[in-house]
């Protein structure tokens, strides 16, 4: 399958994703990755959980129409985007962006752009938890910023 | 009736996940977004917020995008995941 | 380990890179990573083979200068770069670079700049075997022309 | 002496992978690449290439690049890694 969309709450296995781009693909030679993954955000006031919520059902097509247009704009063999949903501690793997192609350019270019756009549109909302309560996190403007470049 | 979906930071304000709202006299999302606003000074002030965005049969959508019975609408804060 | 450089006769696991590259750094949110494989560069003709020879000792100090200047460049936490030599079948993985840091762009960015310049500097030859006979595999101008964006 | 090392197609077209020269008059890589031509026309022919590419002690080196004994030097065609 060309474009593989995944919203999960079970964690990713990069290495399995990985054998998923290319299997029984020997035309790309090309493959980038990009994995984002819960940081240390309140390093010193104590470890905090994510808790990540999203909108069922539009997630799944917005992510299915950025792999779209990353596909219409490059030359792509296949493209997998998963996300995971619900409850996630610090250092484990949010989301995992793939991408083949026969030039390495637009494999790596289609990975910078799906992310790009996912972080604008894709409609996921995380809240930390950590010892001093819990609160939203803030969209930040660098992240609107980043799709002018596209 | 129109399906409404709040989501993350508005869904806590407002204490709502979904509710149904009836589509008579609603033409755009403007509308729709001051009728909920009637139900009292928490909705009036939540979604008056410049950055809310609204989603229409799961597509982004504007103030001025027309809304019918049988749509789907959400209301939703900035995102922030990947 | 900031920076880490291999070149082997091995396969290499890209699972485990990954979980190399984030062991014990949850400071670093972004990951990106690039797999250049072994294409059916001869498709219609049978398959053929790849044979790596490189400059030993030269190859390993060139990949460390590259990881370096990425480093310069980019805020990055880890840097690796894995090159295999020897016989290799289409299908087989050459290279996996890997890059993580605070911001997703830097980490991408900083992939195609160790690619760009590991396939115009770094001391490798690949020669290709078929059922027509080997060739040593041409350099491209195109990865030549790569390097003026940098 | 000045060790020097062959690679790839370079290797195969002079059945050679290494050899080490002396050093006595050589100045620079372009001296070192003339006197290797001496050693008969595939050798000047394979070693005219205008796309060789040499190192010294393991750096990408021009042939303006100053020669001595104990250098390590390498002849090698336009690398294809990756």
């Amino acid at each position: 399958m060309a474009v593989s969309v995944a919203v999960q709450l079970e964690a990713f296995d990069v290495g399995a994703e990985y054998a998923r781009l290319r299997e029984g693909n020997t035309r790309d030679g090309a493959a980038a990755m990009f994995v984002g993954s819960v940081r240390d955000f309140n390093l010193g006031t104590g470890v905090s959980r994510l808790e990540l919520e999203h909108y069922p059902g539009m997630t799944e097509r917005v992510l299915g129409d950025i792999a779209e247009q990353a596909r219409q704009r490059w030359q792509l063999g296949r493209v997998c985007i998963v996300h995971r949903i619900g409850p996630l501690d610090p250092g484990e793997d949010i989301v995992f962006v793939g991408a083949t192609a026969e030039h390495r350019q637009a494999a790596l270019d289609a990975c910078a752009f799906i992310m790009d756009w996912l972080k604008s549109r894709a409609p996921f909302w995380k809240k930390e938890r950590g010892p001093g309560g819990e609160r939203w996190v803030e969209a930040r403007e660098s992240d609107q910023e980043a799709l002018e470049k596209w | 009736m129109i399906r409404v979906l709040f989501f993350a930071g508005l869904r806590e304000k407002l204490d709502c996940a979904a509710l149904e709202v009836d589509s008579g006299g609603l033409e755009t999302l403007a509308d729709l977004r001051e009728k909920l606003g009637e139900r009292g000074d928490p909705w009036r002030r939540a979604l008056a917020d410049a950055s809310l965005q609204m989603a229409l049969n799961q597509h982004l959508a504007t103030a001025a995008s027309p809304v019918a019975a049988g749509d789907e609408v959400a209301f939703f804060p900035p995102v922030t995941g990947g």
